[in-house]
């Protein structure tokens, strides 16, 4: 590093970064803990010059809901869910593709393709391909029409058609279908980092081992996913900080209702929460993200420590 | 990265030293309108007007500008389809927290309700009560209220509409209204020698009689499960909302008997609903095979989508409308819905004079409420329209089931025009609304596990607690 | 164990798919490494020496040819089966392994009737470990060992299984000056005390020369010469050998012979019986030249650089190939250093005489 | 030493050793590529049924068994979905939003990873400690006082309020960083001792030698301004600045009754397919921007 004669240059740099983030992204950070310390506080009715007290009155709204919980359970469920097996599919994917030759860039390309989309695009194409009936009664003589997909799937291998995600489905079959959406969704990034990282180990560590006799698996376990440690720990954290914010990939599948018909709100998440508060209830939906901001950072801690502890070199 | 989190805390007790600091509050709120002595001074102001309409609204709307303006020069609209209703509220919503909003918008009862949390909307009793005189620049005079023949041509119910905001303060105008009818394959009851039900218990025997006859069928759809919970109290007479006091009422047992009694319509294929068929019910009613029903009952403004579509250049069946059924056939309820108007505090008070003075055209002109409601749909909200002779030849008197269904649907509305019911606005009735619909949806359709009883309570005490919590 | 190459060739595809070109990294290769010796193969970069050495050990796959390990045909055996120990470069040691777990890894993969049982895996493990003096740093990991010690774990864990051939691949070339001394004294010592044939890849001639039991000095994938260092270094057959092997490298002249003369530039410095009259190249080592006033062979002084026991005396002459003469002498020679000129007679048998056109030796008789 | 290794070597015949490990060898070739493209077809799949789904007829596509392949393949949806949302203008519109903002992004991002990279002054690790401690807080929060904010500065309906909010993201800085302290430090002190200006070192060594980072950047931006909804349907909505996913979601919402979800596929298919093509001609550069930011986090 230089010693620079002039340290205010550095500053000159900085400027427009500096003056635009003041304005969007720290003043609203400030606005948003003033809010959640404002009892009872919305901008309609600060608009209509309604004094607040200061207080916890809005964290303890939000922890007493009655929905609160669900939405936290639904969020963690997911996390809990998705993170290990979309890691684990993907570092399995990433292995595989990179101990291929021919055809490895033209696979990598499409497991990278779904990084490229819209997720709630791509969900509402989920959606029918889960579906169970159709979007209206068609021409067939039974109430049942058009069975999505997966169903038809399913039924071809003999199981029975299963009620996805329409009026009346179970909670488990909801939470298959957002756990598979989201892993999903969530494999191209993880794809790319453990291919990445593969890529960068050392083939003398497998020559060795090979000359050492060294099987498959052992090899698996004890050279590749060892050194590939600092990348599984990235995307397992990158991935609950992610999953903790779980939202628009439920917006894709059950839409805006963020569950089956005749229940809505089933598969709320945290997000979700938030984004229901703010539109009336501003200081409510900033208590919930500081709420959310917290958990996200405990989570991280735990994460970082264990994988401080679980990381080798 | 343990660095990051660090700092991140830092940062957030940062913010939390500058909340103190910034505890001021901006305070954008408009000041109370009140009423200038000269009135309409004839000064040049611009009107914003957000709205819903289509581009064939639209054009008529530009149309009766351009006669506005032969009246009024100065005043220039400026208008501008936003999106839905619920689009408008929200545009809305975020612009009166900045000062930004229109003059003019559609409105709902409760979009009206969360902007009066801002006291945004401007009460229009003193507009509507005032007398001085504006002159026009052909000429003539108007006063600016409104005169006893002119409030006295309006249907009550929906004028009415403009005062449930438990103050006793008017502050909306009826634009153009349309309500809940029910339709029926008038074809299939002719021929099976059915007559439309008048009240619940005969249309339950009517259901049984169709099924009878088409095993497969679902004899009614009823498209909006809110506005059926919702009548459904009106014709009870038992408690929904207040705009008072203790706001949510309608956990009572007259409410979860009729929602009990209908779960069982739903499990015998009577019934079912938008949500639950997964569609406007329309389809199943227009549906020529399959899964069909012979009754619906939607919007008087959606007539022509309850018409089935030609085959060999003909309606396969002839549709009739008629009142939706009753609990009291001698002391009918309809709900009233569609947009109202609703004008926005503004800083200089002859924007405020013009808006209204717009305002009161578009309700009051015969004239453009026949045309709008020929091409709407939707029903004017004055009587006089129905003497207007292009209105009465060119659309009443031709309704019929098939192509002039749009009038047959108004007819039917103006017919009954005594029955209509407005619910009560205030900072969550629009959550209550959403709540009984999804409550609706849900009992009708949730799996029981045996205790319907208990089922069915849980359903209304969580729909209760939620009305609470978001309106708390 | 001995290991037998026979016409051992490896052909490695062109990178540039539409010019076909191929690249022949090992030509025709043919050797008996006898057993328990320790061979250096030795070439400048790109001459196919580590293509040897990991077709040796199985990782790479001979386009023809054939490898045998005693009588055995390996040749289509893998890595694994052969029973080699490896040592890399850059050791390739698991970096989130401790040495221990590095030594034990091998040991560990080893199944069926051959599996051991933990405390036979540690107590080789240390005493592999001791063979290379690292007993002390077993829970160590290898970002906390210095290039030395890396070294020996690495050595350490190709030699606790036991190999039946160990090869190292360059493995000096990632340590310092003083430490490179040392070690390869220590792979000398570790491969005498083993006996295990041992087979090493260097650029380093220097390196090679001292540790060697043979040495195979290679280029562009061609075996040049096989032999015990000091003959090779002595009577090298071809001008790429000459010139690779000896520090400071040998003195290049453009020479010719004429009538059983030997000329360096109009300078006739010596008798070369047997010798067709030919221009040639002349190469001289370092240690070839004795100053003499009698010398025939006149060069331009431009210094003398003291080296202890010996002198470097650096000069010029208008034939030679290098830009200057490095010539060796013993200190007792004095030299005139304000001299303008040096004169030197020449040891015959540190004289070599090649084609001009092939670069091969040519051989003289000297009296 | 070597005898247990002999023995094992008698033991077996190496003829099939060899001939084993080379089916092994196989299998496993075979069971790797097996896995790989049953997985390349679950994760394609969707945009396969999102194409044939936008070339179905209605009646077609709520058929109770689903065709794999359409029977009749109807463009005639894709005009619709045209039509119905005015693309050409959205097109245009979200292009301009994109190439402004990310031309002065990439300037902005420039500057301040340079100064944060290479440059000395007080404060400099808290300030970009704090920088990316910013990137933990959910970003929805920022919306409602940002509204607020643009308003305040007149710039309601207008490009203006598209580009500048997002100008400056604190994950770009970052990831051009860590490229610039790849270059070594040496280049820099060179560049020095020759007197060459900092903007100018800048503009000829780093700006050449992070190519492929702002290239990076520069596809992730543009496929930010792609993807972007809810601030754009926020603050402008007038068409003359709508971009095209409001476009779309606007056109597909003002219509009654059902969806005709083939029309719906088929806009899909439509805004999905230049971030397609974008992808598949610059492959390299946007993997190589994603990981890079995995890699060194």
């Amino acid at each position: 590093m230089v010693e620079s004669k002039h340290p205010w240059k550095a500053w000159i740099y900085l400027a427009p970064a500096i003056v635009l983030l003041l304005i969007f992204t720290v003043w609203p950070i400030i606005n948003t803990v003033r809010m959640a310390f404002l009892e009872g506080y919305s901008s309609m009715s600060a608009v209509g010059g309604m004094q607040y007290n200061f207080g916890f009155g809005n964290f303890k709204q939000v922890l007493q809901y009655k929905d609160f919980l669900s939405c936290l359970t639904n969020t963690m469920l997911l996390c809990v869910l998705t993170v290990p097996i979309s890691t684990i599919l993907a570092l399995l994917i990433a292995v595989c593709l990179n101990a291929i030759r021919p055809l490895q860039r033209l696979l990598q390309t499409i497991f990278f393709l779904p990084y490229v989309t819209n997720s709630i695009a791509i969900g509402m194409v989920f959606a029918a391909m889960f579906n169970m009936v159709g979007s209206a009664f068609g021409s067939e003589n039974e109430i049942v029409i058009t069975a999505g997909i997966i169903n038809n799937v399913i039924e071809f291998f003999g199981g029975t058609a299963v009620n996805w995600i329409n009026a009346g489905s179970t909670y488990w079959a909801n939470i298959t279908v957002m756990v598979v959406y989201i892993v999903w969704n969530a494999l191209p990034f993880k794809i790319l980092i453990l291919l990445g990282g593969l890529q960068s180990i050392n083939k003398q560590y497998y020559d060795a081992a090979k000359v050492d006799g060294t099987s498959r698996r052992r090899v698996f376990t004890k050279i590749t996913v060892p050194l590939l440690s600092p990348m599984l720990a990235y995307v397992v954290i990158t991935g609950f900080i992610g999953g903790f914010k779980e939202y628009s990939s439920i917006v894709g599948i059950f839409g805006d209702d963020m569950g089956p018909t005749g229940d809505p709100r089933r598969l709320n998440t945290m997000v979700g929460f938030i984004y229901d508060a703010l539109a009336n209830k501003q200081g409510r939906a900033s208590a919930a993200a500081l709420i959310l901001f917290g958990i996200i950072f405990v989570v991280t801690m735990i994460n970082l420590y264990v994988s401080k502890k679980k990381t080798h070199y | 990265m343990k660095k990051i989190l660090l700092a991140t805390l830092l940062l957030l007790a940062l913010c939390f030293n500058c909340v103190s600091m910034v505890a001021c509050n901006n305070s954008n709120v408009a000041p109370e309108f009140e009423m200038p002595e000269v009135g309409y001074d004839g000064s040049e102001v611009t009107i914003n007007f957000y709205h819903t309409m289509g581009a064939n609204l639209r054009e008529v709307l530009d149309a009766y500008i351009v006669e506005f303006n032969k009246l009024y020069p100065n005043i220039h609209i400026n208008h501008q389809q936003v999106g839905s209703y619920d689009d408008v509220r929200d545009q809305i919503k975020t612009e009166i927290t900045v000062g930004n909003q229109p003059h003019i918008a559609y409105c709902y009862p409760d979009h009206v309700a969360l902007y009066n949390l801002a006291k945004a909307v401007v009460s229009l009793d003193d507009l509507i009560a005032s007398d001085l005189e504006v002159t026009r620049a052909d000429g003539t005079t108007e006063t600016m209220g409104l005169t006893d023949e002119q409030i006295a041509d309006f249907i009550q119910g929906y004028y009415n509409e403009g005062k449930q905001f438990g103050d006793g303060k008017m502050y909306t105008m009826p634009l153009s209204k349309s309500t809940e009818v029910l339709y029926y394959n008038k074809t299939f009851f002719e021929a099976n020698n059915l007559t439309p039900p008048t009240t619940w218990d005969e249309m339950e025997a009517l259901c049984e009689k169709i099924r009878q006859i088409d095993p497969t069928c679902i004899p009614l759809g009823y498209d909006s499960e809110a506005n059926w919970f919702i009548t459904m109290c009106e014709q009870y007479g038992s408690p929904y909302t207040s705009a008072t006091g203790e706001h949510f009422l309608f956990d009572n047992d007259t409410n979860r008997n009729f929602v009990a009694r209908f779960r069982e319509w739903h499990q015998k294929n009577y019934v079912t609903t938008k949500e639950l068929s997964g569609g406007y019910t329309s389809d199943l009613f227009k549906a020529q095979d399959g899964t069909r029903s012979y009754m619906s009952i939607g919007s008087s403004a959606g007539a022509t989508h309850q018409r089935p579509d030609k085959v060999n250049d003909a309606y396969p069946f002839e549709v009739g409308i008629t009142t939706i059924p009753q609990v009291d056939p001698a002391n009918p309820k309809v709900i009233s819905q569609g947009p109202s108007l609703c004008i926005f505090k503004k800083a200089n008070q002859q924007e405020v004079i013009a808006s209204w003075l717009f305002v009161k055209f578009l309700t009051t002109s015969v004239e453009f409420q026949a045309e709008f409601s020929m091409v709407s749909g939707y029903v004017p909200v004055i009587k006089s329209v129905g003497q207007n002779e292009v209105y009465k030849n060119e659309f009443l008197d031709k309704a019929n089931g098939g192509d002039f269904i749009a009038a047959l649907s108004a007819k039917v509305c103006l017919e009954q025009e005594a029955a209509y019911y407005t619910s009560p606005a205030f900072n969550g009735s629009s959550t209550a609304r959403d709540q009984v619909g999804l409550l609706m949806q849900k009992c009708l359709s949730a799996d029981a596990n045996g205790d319907v009883a208990a089922m069915i309570k849980k359903a209304f005490e969580d729909a209760v607690a939620e009305c609470k919590y978001q309106a708390d | 164990m001995k290991v037998v190459l026979q016409n051992l060739t490896k052909v490695f595809p062109g990178r540039n798919k539409k010019v076909n070109e191929e690249v022949v990294a090992v030509n025709d290769f043919t050797f008996t490494i006898p057993d328990g010796k320790l061979i250096g193969l030795l070439g400048p970069s790109g001459c196919g020496k580590s293509t040897t050495l990991y077709m040796i050990s199985g990782l790479q796959k001979p386009t023809s040819g054939k490898i045998f390990f005693g009588d055995d045909d390996v040749t289509e055996l893998s890595a694994e089966s052969r029973g080699v120990g490896l040592v890399f470069q850059n050791y390739a040691l698991y970096p989130h392994m401790t040495v221990r777990q590095n030594i034990l890894f091998p040991l560990q993969n080893l199944r069926g009737k051959d599996k051991l049982n933990k405390n036979e895996m540690l107590e080789r493990a240390q005493k592999a470990a001791a063979l290379v003096q690292i007993d002390n740093l077993m829970d160590r990991k290898p970002s906390e060992l210095s290039g030395g010690q890396q070294q020996r774990v690495a050595i350490a864990r190709a030699l606790v299984k036991m190999p039946s051939v160990l090869l190292l691949d360059e493995p000096l070339s990632n340590l310092d000056a003083r430490l490179r001394l040392q070690t390869r004294e220590e792979i000398r010592r570790i491969q005498k005390e083993t006996g295990i044939t041992t087979i090493f890849v260097t650029h380093d001639q220097e390196e090679a020369m001292s540790i060697s039991d043979m040495i195979v000095v290679m280029k562009l994938g061609l075996v040049q010469q096989i032999g015990r260092p000091q003959d090779v270094y002595d009577d090298p057959v071809n001008l790429f050998v000459a010139k690779f092997l000896g520090t400071p490298p040998i003195n290049v002249f453009d020479g010719r012979v004429e009538n059983g003369r030997l000329y360096i530039g109009e300078d006739e410095v010596m008798k070369v019986k047997g010798v067709e009259d030919q221009p040639v190249t002349v190469g001289i080592r370092p240690e070839g030249f004795t100053p003499d006033s009698k010398g025939r062979l006149v060069c331009g002084l431009n210094g003398v650089e003291i080296m202890g026991r010996d002198v470097s005396v650096v000069s010029t002459h208008p034939a030679s190939l290098n830009p200057v003469i490095r010539s060796i002498i013993n200190a007792d020679n004095k030299i005139d250093t304000s001299a303008e000129t040096v004169k030197y007679s020449l040891k015959p048998h540190k004289v070599f005489l090649f084609n001009k056109e092939t670069e091969t030796r040519i051989y003289f008789e000297v009296k | 030493m070597s005898e247990s290794t002999m023995k094992v070597m008698q033991e077996k015949d190496l003829r099939k050793v060899t001939s084993s490990q080379k089916a092994v060898k196989i299998a496993v070739q075979f069971m790797l590529y097996a896995f790989l493209i049953l997985m390349a077809i679950i994760i394609i799949f969707p945009f396969y049924w999102m194409l044939i789904s936008s070339v179905k007829s209605l009646s077609e596509y709520r058929l109770s068994v689903p065709t794999l392949f359409p029977r009749e393949i109807l463009f005639s949806n894709y005009v619709e979905a045209f039509n119905q949302a005015n693309l050409g203008r959205l097109f245009l519109n979200t292009l301009y939003v994109g190439l402004v903002s990310t031309l002065l992004s990439l300037v902005i991002t420039v500057l301040s990873a340079f100064a944060f990279a290479r440059l000395e002054f007080k404060g400099k690790n808290t300030l970009f400690a704090l920088l990316l401690a910013t990137m933990m807080i959910p970003g929805e929060l920022f919306t409602i006082t940002n509204y607020a904010t643009v308003n305040a500065f007149g710039w309601m309906d207008s490009f203006t309020v598209l580009i500048v909010p997002f100008l400056v993201s604190v994950f770009y800085i970052y990831l051009l960083r860590q490229n610039f302290m790849q270059i070594p430090n040496e280049l820099y002190l060179a560049a020095k001792v020759d007197g060459t200006s900092d903007l100018k070192y800048l503009w000829k060594v780093m700006i050449p030698l992070a190519l492929p980072t702002l290239i990076s950047i520069t596809i992730l931006k543009m496929m930010g301004a792609w993807n972007s909804y809810v601030w754009p349907r926020l603050v402008a909505n007038k068409e003359e600045y709508r971009l095209i996913t409001n476009g779309l979601r606007n056109a597909f919402t003002e219509s009654t009754g059902d969806v005709n979800i083939p029309v719906q596929m088929a806009a899909v298919a439509i805004v999905s397919l230049p971030l397609f093509l974008v992808f598949i001609f610059l492959r390299k550069y946007i993997m190589k921007g994603v990981s890079r930011s995995g890699i060194k986090g």
